[in-house]
Order: structure tokens, then sequence, then C-alpha cells
């Protein structure tokens, strides 16, 4: 896309030691505004580590993550999640015992108006903050495609649908930028198809997305840049081209073994 | 200066007694993530198993703490197969809310069956006590000091030396992976908590002819217990057993030279502050958390 | 017609002090009453944002000696320094009991919540043994194991329009009015925005921050608002019973509190009602079958567990599955409708 | 919202099929709260066992006005707060027009207050506290004496004894503080040095801290007050670490035979006071009922070391019965009148209540006599001063 749009996130040379593990070592990368980057690399390469230090999760052993030129360093997870920048996760990416509405509702939080008074007392104020929030809510279930199952218990989605969930979810805290955590893993072909458009209409919508994600073919259709790491490390960084033909990534993924592609 | 020796002196028997609970404890929550309240009970129950073997049957008062402690983990074997072993995988708050209920249980059971009233256990040891210079200390409290100690170090031989031991650990680490490797881990589950409660039987069958043997006994132990193991760290061997010694030095001391009345308040705080300040306890490396 | 047989219930129970007789009777359900209120406070932190607090008569206690303290007056020396509190009118005492005990729960929550699971339950159990100490401990003020005694009853206004609150008729609707109170309080509470954020904690942490949550803010919320009623029950036992001892902050009123939650069904409004009324009346009607206490926690233990495998639910929501059952439909509808909506 | 409706009905059915009423009663009802569990439950029971040989001996020499006495025990678990809720149930529930409690001075000092609202007299059996009697409570009718009472019975042995500075160790309760006063305000008149005073709590079983402070204290005696449960224990460990002073018990709840049974040696060379010596009963003033509440005693296989507490509780249901005689019905106002006109031939002695307290709101306080025993081989004597 548009390479001289400015960089809403930069990653500078974090790096991340559980005890004698190194799990990222001097890791730097910047995304820019509305981008699509994957990140990818062989399992156990630190992606989930990165997501987790991006997010607050963790806390970095050393380097900086910045977003929109406010270092995340020492801010909690939720903190972040107010600064726009939103993540999913892998598992459990749903509050399994709610509806689904329900649970959108709860992703809505931010966006009320009252205050623990209102709620007490059920103000004006209260009755019409939750109005609003149930019709955000359901203009949210339209755009993922999960208004048919607005009264369904989260858990009991078939799988694709609770990934659709934890993205509306992601949506419902309005980010700028969004990470995503092997959204189509599990998946089938169709399920990958619907999900790959709903990225794109995201991504229409203006909100810039990093992810994480196995399945090789739908990194490199809907991503703009790819981040290749390997053992903690950064050995390469390209568009889907020129990662398809770098000689280090075809090593990485064949010296491993294995490729779920 | 006598006065700070004989505290010295009294803090460090009690540790032995005090880490020889605390093991017990932390064994249990390490390998099988259960805070065991009925540690307690246990403890009661050796000392009543100590008082009906030597009291009305005149069994030999040293078979009588074997019988006592192989009584205490038949006890907490039955415990763990009929309680424990079917909510493998529960959620911890689960597994306390079902200890809890056994706790409750089991000291009503006891104070049904003794009532209330405080009993007492000879013992065969010389009233005289032993004198070293200014100090002095019984017979039986020495004899206390040296068997916990003993059984501390079994305790270690056990988890380090044995084949039982191995697997113990190796479930510690990653139950999975031991479950892969062909561990059975649900005898191993047993054994744990068999071992467990024998050490707290065993600490009750020691203490029980120190002090007096009551149903509400084993609430002060229980609740010293977890000081001790947090202290340590939930799960930390080592930690516990340093742990039983520091809780009596701080409890003696602080009994001696602030206030008798907060003795068994300096547990709790501790707890407290150390939940504060290094919640992992005082020995743990910080854990991967997440 | 459903949405009224609550409020018909209320009159019912109202009309109670109207028709009973038998004061032994309505001593029972005003202590009953007390601990529901407890057992409700208890279920908000509990059941709603699943932290097994199991420290928390330390807040019933705390509301019940602070009340006490207050109506009685005191004089100690603090370092050396005397201070002393005149006697207060028991309203204002009742008040503060409640402000002391939520201030306690929000420290307690700034500091407990550090830790979670196993820790945060042994440190909450700690806490109320701390407490219990000093009650014990500090006899200047408490009183010790001698107890606090003559505490004075609650009265309203002056000379002719005075309301006292002495005798069992009149305090049992004290004691129903403070009950329904905290039943809106939290109900309100738990269908808002701040109860979605808690069940979301409860449910999946990570979760709830990703979505911007500030988890610990909601459980301090939690806290506060469960300990200020735990006070508040307590200072409306001490100016019933009128005598508080350290006793007062023994585990196994936490445990009772816990078994009522449990068994009535944690995280529903209801459950709490059920399981206090429950384990409020059966410890009587084992009394009149000349049951010996020992037995009744015996029962109280197994029980307990038994609900743990069988019931893990509880009650309440048993009950609903049961009617849901029978009609199929309406619950599915019931449930997909959030509470904001439900009017 | 519907459930939750029909769950809170049932709960309302529940809580309505629990009421029930007091059917007509033939026996005169006395109620009787002691702690039967708990820190004293010891005392409480051989209290409680005393006084059902009594209750027995009156209904079988026919009665209380051709009608049978009935005694009601509840437990108090040695708690004050329940001692509160058993006397509301003996009251409200039971209806009983007399009572008789609470044992230690804290659980009786915590139902003072009902009696005054339900206006019920109760007969105190075992509480020493100074409050109790002087505290303006004209319901409260006491047979044990107050720990000032016994301070004055030891006066003279103060010289005898030689003692020069004691120290103090007591439960932080009413009936270990208020002993503790007492004795130590008679000391300082009689000369004597008062060293530390240790505290503890009632369920306290370590007390090798407080020992250690004592033994560094330095003086020649050691006065304890708690109850036999605890003094066991301090016995044992005062052996331990060789605190050689001489230890003397107050407030008669020492039980001499229990402590020679389980403090073995430990006992040797210790002394009591007693209110009751069982050991010696020929001493008493009234050897007649004491020998015959021993003989039953001994016949029902009751422990040997609860005589000196059982007897408490057998006076107490004679001076019951007395007061319910004098006052020719079973009501409460009638009974409390009556009581100050009781003459009762106990084991503690010609029991009759005298006025103690604030004029107009006096309690009655009955003078029995104090014994001092002490422990020699393993055997109680009679002290040779």
């Amino acid at each position: 896309m548009n390479s001289s749009a400015e960089t809403v996130l930069s990653i500078e040379n974090v790096s991340v030691h559980f005890g004698g593990l190194i799990a990222i070592d001097g890791m730097t990368f910047d995304v820019r505004s509305g981008e699509i980057v994957g990140l990818i690399g062989p399992n156990g390469a630190g992606k989930t580590t990165a997501f987790n230090v991006i997010t607050g999760f963790l806390r970095p052993t050393g380097g900086e993550v910045r977003y929109r030129g406010v270092p995340l360093n020492g801010l909690k997870p939720h903190e972040i999640a107010q600064l726009g920048l939103v993540r999913t996760f892998q598992r459990t990416s749903v509050f399994q015992e709610r509806t689904v509405f329900q649970n959108v509702l709860t992703g809505l939080h931010r966006s009320g108006r009252s205050n623990l008074w209102d709620m007490l007392l059920r103000t004006r104020r209260e009755k019409e903050s939750e109005r609003e929030l149930v019709e955000t809510a359901q203009d949210l279930l339209r755009f993922v495609g999960l208004e048919q199952r607005a009264s369904e218990q989260a858990g009991v989605l078939p799988y694709g649908e609770q990934r659709l969930m934890g993205v509306a979810l992601a949506l419902a805290v309005k980010p700028s930028m969004l990470l995503l955590d092997e959204p189509v893993s599990g998946m089938n072909p169709a399920e990958t198809a619907r999900f790959v458009k709903l990225v794109e209409k995201i991504h229409h919508s203006g909100v810039t997305i990093l992810l994480v994600e196995h399945d090789m073919p739908m990194v490199m259709e809907v991503c703009d840049r790819i981040v290749v790491l390997n053992y903690g490390r950064i050995i390469a960084e390209g568009t889907p081209s020129e990662i398809q033909n770098n000689p280090e990534v075809i090593r990485a993924y064949l010296g491993q073994g294995k490729k779920r592609a | 200066m006598d006065q700070l020796l004989q505290h010295l002196l009294n803090a460090t028997i009690l540790g032995g007694t005090y880490a020889l609970l605390g093991i017990g404890l932390t064994l249990i929550f390490g390998i099988m993530r259960v805070v065991n309240f009925t540690h307690g009970e246990l403890y009661a129950f050796g000392a009543y198993c100590m008082y009906a073997l030597v009291m009305p049957l005149g069994l030999n008062f040293f078979m009588a703490l074997v019988v006592a402690m192989a009584l205490g983990a038949l006890l907490g074997a039955t415990i763990e197969l009929l309680l424990l072993s079917r909510l493998r995988g529960a959620d911890i708050d689960t597994t306390m809310l079902v200890m809890i209920g056994a706790w409750i249980a089991l000291q009503n059971a006891e104070q049904l069956a003794w009532t209330g009233v405080a009993l007492s256990i000879n013992n065969p040891f010389p009233s005289e006590p032993l004198i070293v210079g200014p100090l002095s200390v019984s017979w039986n409290r020495v004899y206390v000091f040296f068997v916990a100690l003993l059984l501390i170090l079994g305790t270690y031989y056990l988890i380090n030396r044995t084949h039982l031991g191995k697997a113990m650990r190796a479930t510690f680490q990653d139950r999975d992976t031991a479950a892969l490797m062909g561990i059975r881990i649900d005898r191993i589950h047993t054994a744990t908590f068999a071992l467990g409660s024998a050490l707290a039987a065993a600490a009750g069958a020691l203490l029980g002819p120190v002090f007096v043997v009551a149903p509400t006994m084993g609430d002060l132990a229980a609740a010293k217990a977890f000081a001790i193991v947090i202290l340590g760290g939930l799960g930390n061997i080592k930690g516990a057993t340093l742990g039983g010694f520091i809780l009596a030095f701080v409890e003696e001391l602080g009994a001696g030279y602030i206030s008798s009345g907060y003795r068994d308040a300096m547990g709790f705080l501790l707890i407290i502050l150390i939940l504060l300040f290094r919640p992992t306890g005082l020995f743990a490396q910080k854990e991967r958390v997440g | 017609m459903s949405r009224f047989l609550p409020w018909l219930l209320v009159v019912l129970l109202a009309s109670v002090p109207f028709w009973m007789t038998d004061y032994y009777v309505l001593h029972i359900m005003i202590t009953t009453c007390i601990f529901i209120i407890a057992a409700m406070s208890l279920n908000l932190l509990l059941g709603y944002t699943g932290q097994l607090s199991l420290g928390h008569v330390a807040f019933f206690g705390i509301g019940a000696y602070t009340s006490a303290l207050l109506s009685l007056g005191f004089q100690v020396n603090v370092f050396n320094v005397p201070f002393g509190v005149t006697p207060k009118p028991v309203w204002f005492a009742m008040l503060m009991a409640v402000i002391v005990a939520g201030f306690t729960g929000w420290a307690i929550g700034k500091l407990a919540f550090r830790v979670r699971g196993a820790y945060f339950v042994i440190v909450s159990i700690s806490f109320a043994e701390v407490v219990r100490m000093v009650a014990v401990n500090w006899v200047e003020l408490t009183q010790g194991p001698m107890a606090l005694n003559n505490i004075p009853a609650l009265t309203l206004g002056t000379g002719e329009f005075e309301l006292s609150f002495l005798r069992k008729p009149s305090f049992y609707s004290l004691a129903l009015a403070v009950a329904v109170i905290s039943y809106i309080i939290i109900a309100r509470i738990v269908n808002s925005r701040a109860g979605r954020a808690m069940n979301a904690l409860r449910e999946n942490e990570s979760l709830a921050m990703s979505v911007g949550i500030d988890v610990t803010r909601y459980l301090v919320i939690a806290t506060i608002v469960s300990a200020a009623m735990a006070g508040m029950a307590g200072a409306l036992y001490t100016h019933y019973i009128r005598i508080v001892d350290p006793d007062v902050f023994l585990f196994i009123y936490t445990v009772t509190m816990v078994i009522m939650v449990i068994t009535g069904g944690k995280g529903t409004l209801a459950g709490p009602i059920v399981g206090g009324v429950i384990f409020g009346f059966v410890p009587e009607a084992l009394r009149a079958m000349a049951i010996k206490p020992e037995i009744q926690w015996i029962i109280y233990g197994v029980l307990m567990i038994l609900i743990v495998y069988f019931l893990p639910r509880g009650i309440v929501p048993a009950i609903e599955r049961f009617w849901a059952g029978q009609k199929p439909g309406d619950d599915e509808a019931a449930r997909s409708v959030p509470g904001a909506l439900q009017k | 919202m519907k459930k939750l409706a029909g769950v809170m009905a049932s709960a309302a059915i529940l809580a309505g099929s629990l009421v029930t009423g007091a059917y007509a009663q033939e026996t005169i009802k006395i109620g009787v709260t002691q702690p039967l569990t708990g820190a004293f439950a010891a005392s409480g029971n051989y209290v409680a066992q005393g006084a059902r040989i009594a209750e027995d001996e009156i209904n079988r020499a026919g009665g209380v006005m051709g009608k049978k006495i009935q005694l009601i025990v509840e437990d108090n678990k040695s708690n004050p707060t329940e001692a509160v809720s058993t006397v509301e149930k003996l009251i409200q529930r039971d209806r009983v027009p007399l009572l008789i409690g609470a044992w230690s001075s804290t659980l009786t000092l915590a139902v003072m207050p009902k009696l005054e609202e339900y206006k019920v007299p109760m007969i105190v059996e075992t509480s020493s506290s100074g409050k109790i009697t002087t505290s303006g409570n004209p319901y409260v009718f006491r047979i044990s004496p107050t720990s000032a009472m016994e301070a004055v019975a030891f006066q003279p042995l103060v010289k005898k004894m030689n003692i020069k500075k004691a120290d103090f160790l007591y439960t932080n309760n009413d009936f270990g503080i208020g002993s503790g006063q007492e004795f130590a305000k008679m000391l300082k008149e009689n000369g004597v040095q008062i060293g530390i005073s240790e505290t503890m709590d009632p369920k306290a079983t370590d007390f090798s801290a407080q020992l250690a402070k004592i033994k560094a204290s330095g003086g020649d005696s050691l006065f304890v007050t708690t109850a036999v449960e605890q003094l066991t224990i301090i016995l044992k460990q005062a052996k331990e670490q060789q605190l050689k002073v001489r230890i003397v018990s107050c407030g008669g709840s020492n039980s001499p035979d229990q402590l020679i049974n389980q403090a073995g040696e430990a006992a040797n060379g210790s002394f009591h006071t007693v209110f009751f010596p069982p050991w010696f009963p020929e001493v008493v003033k009234n050897p007649e009922p004491a020998k015959r509440y021993m003989d039953e005693w001994t016949k029902r296989g009751h422990n040997v070391g609860g005589l000196t507490e059982g007897f408490r509780g057998y006076d107490a249901v004679y001076v019951a019965a007395e007061a319910i005689k004098k006052a020719g019905k079973a009501e409460s106002e009638a009974i409390r009148n009556a009581l100050w006109d009781v003459k009762v031939k106990g084991i503690y002695g010609d029991i009759a209540f005298t006025k103690q307290g604030p004029a107009g709101k006096e309690s009655g306080q009955h003078m029995p006599g104090v014994y001092l025993v002490t422990i020699s081989n393993g055997k109680v004597a009679k002290t040779s001063f």
C-alpha cells in the first residue's frame, strides 16, 4: 500500500527471556497506518510472545514498543486496548457462557457513558447508554454476519463462528489497529474465504491489521507485507512475493520439517 | 541473655515440627494443585490415634507413632480416592470447596467421637528436663525434634532418590508429559496425598503428648501450616522446611519480646506481608506467568 | 404476572410481624435475614467476579465492631496518646460501619488482588484471622474475649415520634428492608455494564482485559460494595444481638456464607436467598429433632461436597433448567435478552 | 424473573411450616446454659452433670409443689454470643421462669442484659468476676465466691507461705483478669512485690514464651487463673522449662484430681484454691449433702476430677427448687422475690443471699468458704499452714 503512510506501531529491539530461554531476541519492525502485515514463522518462533508483548500481557526483558508515538512499556493490557490497539486470541476467544449478544455488549464496555451511581439509581443516562450499546451491538453482529446467532450461547457456536465472535468482540472496542492471532487455523476453506472477506471489510473501514497465521495462502492473499520470525529473530521482511522466494525463509520452514500451509 | 537463649532453643525445637507440618501440605499442593484444608484434621487425627493407641490400648509409645502414621496415610488415601480422584482437572476453587466440606465433616466427627474434653497422653520420658547450663527442655520435646528431622530427611530421600519420588517430581513439573511417559498419575496423586497425610498425622502424634489432644487442635495447626507453606512458596519443599523454622522463631521471639497475645497472629501477618511483597514465597524463583 | 410475584413475596414477608406471635420464630427469621444479606454480599464477589474470598466474615465483623464501638464510645491509648470517642447515635454508628467496612474492602481489594487463585484464598483467610486476633488482643478497645456488652438498640427520631428497633417485630421490618435494598443494589449492578465487566473477568480475565476492561478496578468496586453490604449486615447483627465478641470473625461463619451461596446458586440473584433460607432454618429443624450440633455440621460438610459434585451451579439454576425443560422456548428468549432490556 | 419468584415462594412456604406452638406442660422447667463444647467444655459438662444429680434427687423426693422439675440444658459453646442465643431460646421458646448459668464470667456478663430485658432471674453457679454483682442487675443471684472474696480468704496465707515477689499468668477474659487484679491488689497491700502479668488467649496451648519471661522475672510465686485444660499444660511446660516457683492456681476451676491424672509429676508442689474439697468432705459446713452428691457422682461413673465443679450445678438446682417452692408458682417475678428468702444447706455452705451493688438494683451474693489445697506425691493434701 502506501509506503509513505505514517508509522503507527513500532517495535524496537524488543527481547523477551524466560529464565535462560530466549523467546524473542532484538526484534525490530514497524507497521504503517492502513497496512495489513503478516507475522509468520515456524512453531515456537515467538509470534504469540510478540503479540503478548505488544498488547501488554507480557513485559519485555528489553526494548520498546510504541503505538502512535506512545511508549507502551508498563501499560496494562486494558490501557493498551483503550489506545485502540486491540487483539484477538488463538483459543478461548469468547465468553463461553454468555450469549453472542451479551458477548458483544461486554465488548462495548468502553462505549458506555454511565457511571456507578447511574447504574445503582438506574438514571435516564444509564437507560440511554444501555439503549445505545444495544443498537451498536446489533450493528456489529450484522457487520460480522452473526445476527442470526444473537441469542445463542457463544460456547456452543461452531468453531468458525466463534472466531467471528472473537473478531466482533475486538471490533467492539473500536480499534484503530487489530492484532489477529491465528484467526483461520482450524477453519475449512469456505470458512476461511468468509473470514478473508471480513478482514478486508475491516481493513476498508480504516483499521490497520497485524496478523499471525500459519495458513500461507491466506497470508499471501491478504497481506501487504510479511515479517518472518525464526527462533526469536527476524529473518526476513518484505512483500508476499519477496518472502515466497527468500531462501532463508524456505530453509527455516523446511528445516523444521513441517509446513502447515 | 538466658531468656533469649531459652527462646531460641524453644524456637528451634518448635521449628522442627512446624517444618514437618508444612512439608505435608506443600507436597500435596505442589504435585496435585490441591489446597488441603483437611491437613489440620489429619494432624488432629494423628494425635487421637496416638491417644487411643497409648492410653486405652496400652501400645508401646514408639510403635504407636508408626501405627498413627500408617492410619493417617490410610485416611489420606481414602480421602483422595473418595473425593479428589473424580475432581481431576477441576479448577482449584472447586477442589477447595470440597476440601472445606471434608474438613468440617472430619472435625465434627472427631468432636462427636471424642467429645470436646481435652485428653492427655502419658509419655515414657523422664519427667526431669534436659538441662544445659541455664537452659532446659523436656526430653519429650527433644525426641519430637529429632523424629521430626528424621521424617523430613526421609521425605527428602523419598522424593529425590526413589522411583516413586522421581515419578512425583515428574508429575510436579509437567503432568501431561509425565502421563505420556507412562507414569500413572492417579497412583501418584493417591500416594502423594497419603504421604502428606502421614506427615500431618505424624506431627499430631508427636505433639499430642506434648500438649493436650482436642478436636479443635487441628485449626491452629492448619493455620500455621498455611503460613509456613506461603512463606516457602506453595509447592516448595525446601521452602516449607525453612519456613517452619522461620515461623517458629518469629512466633517465639514475638511472643517473648513484643506481645504473647499476638503469638498466633504472627503467622497470618507473615502471610499477608509475604504475599504483598513476594507473592511466590521467600525462596521461589519468579515463576512464569500465563 | 411474574414480575409482580417478587413484590408479592416482599409484601407477604413484610406482613409477618402482624400475625406471627411466636417471637422465637421471628428471632430465627431476623438472624436468617441478616445472614442472607451477608450471603448476598459474598455472592457479588464469589458468584459474579469469581473470587473465592474466604475472609468475608472480616467485613461483617468490622461492621459489627465499628457500629458497636461508636454507639458505646471508647477510650484508648495509641502509643501513649489518648484517643476517645463519645457515644454516637446508633444510626450514625451504623452508617459509619458501612463506610469503614467499605473502606476496608477498598484497601483489601487494592492489595489482595495482586495475587489470585490459591494465594488469594489464603490471603483472604489470613486477613480475617489477623482482624480476629486484633479483636481478641486489643482489650482496651474491644474488651477482647470479654465481648462488648449492652450495645444500644437503634432508635430513630425523638420524643413522641421515637421509633425504637428494640423489639423483634420492628427489628424484623428493619432487617427485611435492608435485605430488599441490598437485593436491588446487587440486581442493578449485575444487570449493568459494571456487572457485565465483572462477569467477563470471571469467565476469561485475559479476554476481558483485551477489550479494555480495567479488571482490577471492577474487582475493587465489587469488593467495596460487597464489604460495605457485609458491614451493614454486621451492624444490624450487633444492634440486634446487642453483644459482639471476637468469635464473630471465626472462619466457620465465612464457611456458612459460602455454603449458602453455592447451595443456592452462585452468580444468581436468588441463590443466596434460597441458600440462606435453607441454612437459616435447617439448624432449628435439626435442633427440634434433637440432633447434635456436630451431626448438623457433618451434614453441612457432606452437603457441601455433594453440591459441588452433583449440583455445581446450585439449586436455583437447577430449578431454572427444570422450568426451561417444561416450557421450551421461554427460557431461550429470557436468556437471550440482556437484563437491561427485559422491561 | 419468573423462576426467581417461584423459588422464593417455595422458600416462604418452608419458613411457614416451621412455626410450631408450645404445648402444655406438666413440669416446671429450669433453663441451664453451660459451655458443653469449646474451651471450657470439661467444666461445663461437670456442672451439668451435677445439676442432673440434683434434678433426679428432687424429683425422686416428689418434685416441687407436686410437679417434677425439668432441666433444659443448652450448650453455649464457650462463646458469649452463643450464650445470649441460648438464653433467648430458653426464655422465648421454652418459657423457663428461671435460669442457671453460664459458667465463665464472660458468658454470664453476656447474658445479663437479656435477664433484665425479659425479667427472668438467673442463679450464677461458677463465675467469679466482681462486675457481675456490682453492676446493678437485680436478676442475678450468685452462689459462687467472687475473686475479691477469694483473695481476702487467701490473705492470711501470704505471710505463712512467705511470698515476696509474685508473677501472674491469666486468661484475658473477665474470669482471669478479675482474679489477677484482685489477687495483685491483695498481695500488694500485704507488702508483696508484683513482677510481671502475662495474659493468654483461653484457647492457647503453648506457653513457652510466657514461661520464659516469667522465669526471667524471678518471682517466688506464680498465680495462675484459667480453666483446668490450660492449667494442665502450664504445669507441664513450667516443669519442662524448670520454672522453680510456687504455682498457685486461683478461681476454683482447677480440678486437682484431673491435674494429677493429666499433668502427672508436674502437678506436684502446686497450690490450688477450691470451693469444695472432695478429698476431705468432713471439713465443709454441710457434710451430709456433700456426701450424698459424691456417692451419686461415683455411682454414675462421672469423672472424679469433676467433683470440684459438679457441686456448683448440684447446689444451684437445689437453690432453684427452693426458690420456686417459696414463690409458690413458677413465675419469674415471684421466684426473684423468693430468692431473697431462700435458705439452703448446700455444699457451698448455708446458702443465703445478701445484697450487693447499687441501691435499688442490688444483686444477690452468697458468701461461701474457700479452701487451699496442695498436691504432693500425686495426692491432694490439706495445706499445713
